[in-house]
């Protein structure tokens, strides 16, 4: 075990994959030895594979995935980089309409083993167009796996999972994880999709939550615990396929449940959340459905409106307190 | 470049198949035996035969909603497209593509897509896959031209020629997008122009005159597959029907009309042919009847096989 | 009163809206004098217009919402078609992070006085990439208002106030509803965004449900109050705003509901609706929260296959008596 | 087309006001009081006042993530830019935007966009717009040559070319998008040759002397105006510092950026200006001291404005 970054970790299983499969390969702007990704992940890879294995391409979010579809169905396991997930519009017809749903409308004739990398989240003050957290569009794209990581230890297992699954997979990363460290072990190992990890038990109420959140949330529990509430801390993972069992038996246990993403509340992945649990859990369920996510504005540039806008600590430990009175 | 003469007769019989194949699906849509809707290859053979007398097995294409003939030029079998095309179990996606989305991977036909100009980017990336796992195949990409003005385009022939990837982008200029003229959507004539703003050469083609096509494509295959990059070639054709099926096309010249039908590329390349004593009128009506027989035998397949089963609708989402 | 059908109501919408006021004008792929519409709802409007006011354009989706975009911050009211849902793939930016966003970024310097119609859903056998509905998207997108009208009374009402909208209006029809007919007066009339209709009162159990779907709603409950089960059917017109106090007033009568929609269910539009209800009526509750929706698939081609997966009058009634024992 | 001194005056000093300004903000960055990301303008600014001298008030401007430059050059107030930037409340998005959404309707200026490309369909809609309500107003588009391989560079070009819209769609290449120099992007040397694709003309400027970029869109802007269609300018030029905030620039030989800091298009200017006797030392001094002093203003009132209240994220999202 050794600390690194989730940025390393990153790093790490693109490169064990990279030397352990020739066909897979990275794309993206910028992703090579001149910039080595917006986000630093993919550092020296270029130096050890080659400029074609890590492939710089033109600002063309659209092709970048259409190109990548295009390797994917012909034998190659592309990992496609767009550089900020807002910008994963410019590429929906590609992820949505192409790569999610080539294998079904073709009958099974072909898979599409293709992983899109791409960052979300708000804090770092870039304002409307580098802060969105849309994974809902994702997780509502049937033929589309959707990976959020949100440890070092996850990251790296999930993502060597991803690039060995024959499915597209949306991989979904946090711009403040990057720099998160963590202890994580020196030989290979993976983590399965669909699983999620209690990061915390407790026993009056659930949270759940992704990305960032989890840390957050975490922070949330450590002072509900002083103040009498114990929370128990459920990151899912992957949100498809979503860990139902683990959500659902935890409702059971603790009769409460507050959902915390960082996306805006309408239609978010929190609303998918929360219809799991009515459906599933709702004889179970001591208090409204909680959920904590950011107030439906686009992402502002200026610090006090941004900080106003993501959901915190404070706001979480509100919900908390709203459902165990 | 001269055509040997069993290549020449292979053309016919395949411009022949996807002739008499588009008049039975037209036919069998009048019989309500065709669901959905239909965007029917009539009159266009001349590019898909061209374009896939020049490909081997291996090579790949990609395709668009009017993709039968993509389809059968490459390789596929009539029965288990007709099967497609009529949503059986049989069709080459088990019914649950249909026309729009017909794909045979095993001939290297990488599927039609429905979305307009979709298919270029995806191309470029079955290049890039080429370039890669070093073969020598290359791709050849179909679209109209009304593609051409989608962003898709645009991005996915300059990433293919900046990397030098073997595609050949085919643009089938039929003069209409649906009910749109090329003139009331493009300020210039010739979408081959374009290869000027990615740096590779467009070419300008006859696109009824199927040896005009072999002859473009030729010499594209030999430049893609000698690492030199792609070629644009646009092949000026016209559909003899409507865009699809209620479509009865008034948009269109009764005048204009007449004269494409008049360089009809079936029409005129039997002529071709018996000119060049290639084949006599026995053999070329010989062929025709084979041709016909063999659809007859699709259109009795499809018709006789049966649907999926309702459920399968839940399989092949993911592996 | 005349009765007219949806197709008819929408363009007496346009029509009406077009003479009133001159900067309105439509624009799409097809729209105009020679195909008047993939489904001819702006037939005879270029015709009586004029061809700039009723402007085909080139294949080109993201310009398509693009260029509206920019004619409506600059004094006009575009309305834009794009031909099928699906393809709004190809606009997503434009969208999502141009229309919808400008005002907000801009500080308020602007408005954005923008309608998008599109057809959504399946039925017609035309396969995954002219089926599907993707409300879901939209309404997770602040900055969009969603419309969604069932029926041609709504449907001219709802577009003829999205039009005098200042703000960005998705407006989604259903293919199957352009030909289906109600008496409609021939006065001016408007129907405002936010007000849900409840299109057939009842006791046992609340049924939400949207396009399509609310025919296939009250159809069944026609059916189940034979069986006596007396449904309450509310069709929200629209999903942004949504009017919650309907639902939820409803839900504390029944203490029952049923959400239906043809989008896919998870991180579907039922899912927000769901946890509305979760938040607000759970105490109401006497039964699980269902969803009746189509099962994650991409939609297929073939007719049996398609059946299977469109929810239908059998699911909506079967899923009614899952939570009314 | 000779430019009257008033006018060169004024070039000259627009140009020292994006220059001292950009200077500002990279001091104020480093004394951690820009939120975010930014990219600085400097080095590029004769595109900018060239192409703006140009403009009437009541034309049109769309921008960039690199837009300081084009909004001072379109006349808004420095101090409302730079207190944007600094995230407050009297910036002119009220801190919403920042420095890549910076807008200013009241002198045309229809904003900023991050997303690279983005503005170009929205410039073709401005022009729609002009056509339609019968003005004789132009747009001016910003983009850089990396957004030229965006699928909305073609898609915006194609309508506006095909409509004849009154838009000047102007490249500022500045040989690099982020790391990546255009020749790894792209197979050819000149994005104005992407003209032929949409049949309208393509001119090369040199973009570091504001004159020529004055000339071309001069002429492009008469072209505009009197309703013969857009032109692409692509204007040669160089930025002086890294792409964003904490980029060294490493990618770019020093040799290369020595070559063109000799290129200034400041110096140069100023050079031509006293060489012309259009301006003697102590004025040409003069101008810069009141620009210095009007730059320390917008600083002190950025500075000393106040922070948005919280709750004002939650306004301007529907009117
Ligand atoms: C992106 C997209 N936009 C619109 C449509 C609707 N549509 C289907 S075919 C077609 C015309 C295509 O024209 P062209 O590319 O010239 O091909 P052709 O039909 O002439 O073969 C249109 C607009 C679509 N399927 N996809
Ligand atoms: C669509 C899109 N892709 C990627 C980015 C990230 N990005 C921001 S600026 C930039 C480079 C843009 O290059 P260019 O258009 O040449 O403008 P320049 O920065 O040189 O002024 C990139 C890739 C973005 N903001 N938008
Ligand atoms: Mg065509
Ligand atoms: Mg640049």
């Amino acid at each position: 075990m050794r600390e690194i970054t989730y940025r390393d970790a990153l790093r790490e299983a693109l490169r064990e994959e990279m030397l352990r499969d020739e066909t897979v390969f990275v794309l993206g702007e910028d992703v090579g030895r001149y910039w080595k990704g917006a986000f630093k992940v993919t550092k020296g890879l270029a130096e050890e594979f080659g400029d074609e294995r890590v492939q710089d391409t033109p600002i063309s979010e659209s092709a970048i995935i259409g190109v990548a579809t295009g390797a994917a169905i012909t034998g190659m396991r592309p990992v496609a980089e767009i550089m900020f997930g807002d910008l994963s519009t410019l590429a929906m017809d590609q992820i949505a309409n192409q790569a999610a749903k080539l294998r079904y409308m073709f009958g099974g004739q072909t898979k599409v083993p293709l992983v899109i990398r791409m960052p979300f989240g708000a804090g770092v003050n870039i304002a409307a167009h580098h802060s969105q957290s849309l994974e809902a569009w994702f997780i509502h794209v049937p033929g589309l796996k959707v990976a959020v990581p949100s440890t070092p230890y996850d990251a790296k297992g999930l993502l060597k999972t991803a690039i060995r699954d024959d499915n597209p997979v949306m991989f979904f990363e946090h711009k403040l994880l990057y720099s998160i460290k963590e202890l994580v072990p020196k030989e290979e190992y993976t983590v399965p999709l669909g699983v999620a990890d209690v990061k915390r038990e407790g026993e009056d109420v659930t949270i759940v939550a992704t990305l960032y959140m989890v840390h957050k949330s975490l922070a949330a529990a450590e002072e509900l615990i002083k103040q009498g509430i114990s929370a128990e801390v459920i990151d899912p993972r992957t949100l498809v396929p979503l860990d139902k069992e683990t959500i659902v038996k935890s409702v059971k246990k603790t009769g409460r449940i507050v959902i915390v993403t960082e996306d805006c509340k309408t239609g978010g992945v929190s609303a998918e959340i929360s219809a799991v649990v009515a459906e599933e859990a709702i004889d179970y369920l001591d208090a409204p459905v909680k959920r904590v996510a950011e107030p439906d504005t686009p992402i502002p540039f200026s610090p006090p409106l941004e900080k106003f806008v993501i959901p915190d600590e404070n706001k979480i430990i509100g919900a908390v307190k709203e459902v165990v009175h | 470049m001269t055509l040997e003469k069993r290549k020449k007769i292979e053309m016919y019989r395949k411009l022949l198949e996807i002739r008499h194949f588009e008049e039975k699906v037209y036919d069998l849509y009048g019989q309500n035996l065709v669901p959905g809707t239909i965007h029917l290859y009539a009159g266009q053979e001349a590019v898909a035969v061209g374009v896939c007398a020049n490909l081997r097995r291996d090579d790949y294409i990609t395709s668009t909603h009017r993709g039968h003939g993509h389809c059968i030029a490459k390789g596929a079998q009539l029965n288990r497209v007709m099967a497609e095309i009529l949503g059986k179990k049989t069709g080459y996606c088990k019914g649950k593509g249909g026309s729009m989305h017909i794909a045979n991977f095993s001939v290297g036909m990488l599927g039609a897509t429905a979305v307009v100009g979709a298919g270029l980017p995806i191309a470029a990336g079955a290049g890039l896959s080429i370039r890669l796992r070093k073969t020598d195949q290359v791709v050849a990409c179909f679209f109209g031209e009304g593609a051409s003005n989608q962003g898709t385009f645009h991005e996915g022939i300059n990433m293919a020629a900046l990397w030098k990837l073997p595609v050949l982008f085919v643009c089938e200029n039929n003069l209409y997008a649906m009910g749109t003229r090329q003139s009331r959507v493009m300020a210039i004539e010739n979408v081959a122009d374009r290869g000027v703003a990615y740096g590779i050469p467009g070419v300008v083609v006859d696109g009824n005159d199927v040896m005009a096509v072999y002859e473009a494509a030729c010499e594209a295959v030999e430049r893609a597959r000698s690492g030199k990059g792609p070629t644009l070639i646009e092949c000026k054709t016209y559909r003899h029907k409507g865009h699809s099926r209620f479509d009865p096309a008034t948009y269109r010249p009764k005048e204009e009309v007449e004269e494409w039908m008049k360089r009809d590329p079936i029409t005129r390349f039997r002529a071709r042919l018996l000119e060049m004593k290639t084949l006599t009128e026995e053999e070329a009506d010989k062929i025709e009847q084979d041709v016909a027989a063999a659809v007859e035998d699709a259109v009795k397949f499809a018709v006789e096989s049966p649907f999926p089963a309702p459920e399968e609708a839940l399989e092949h989402v993911y592996i």
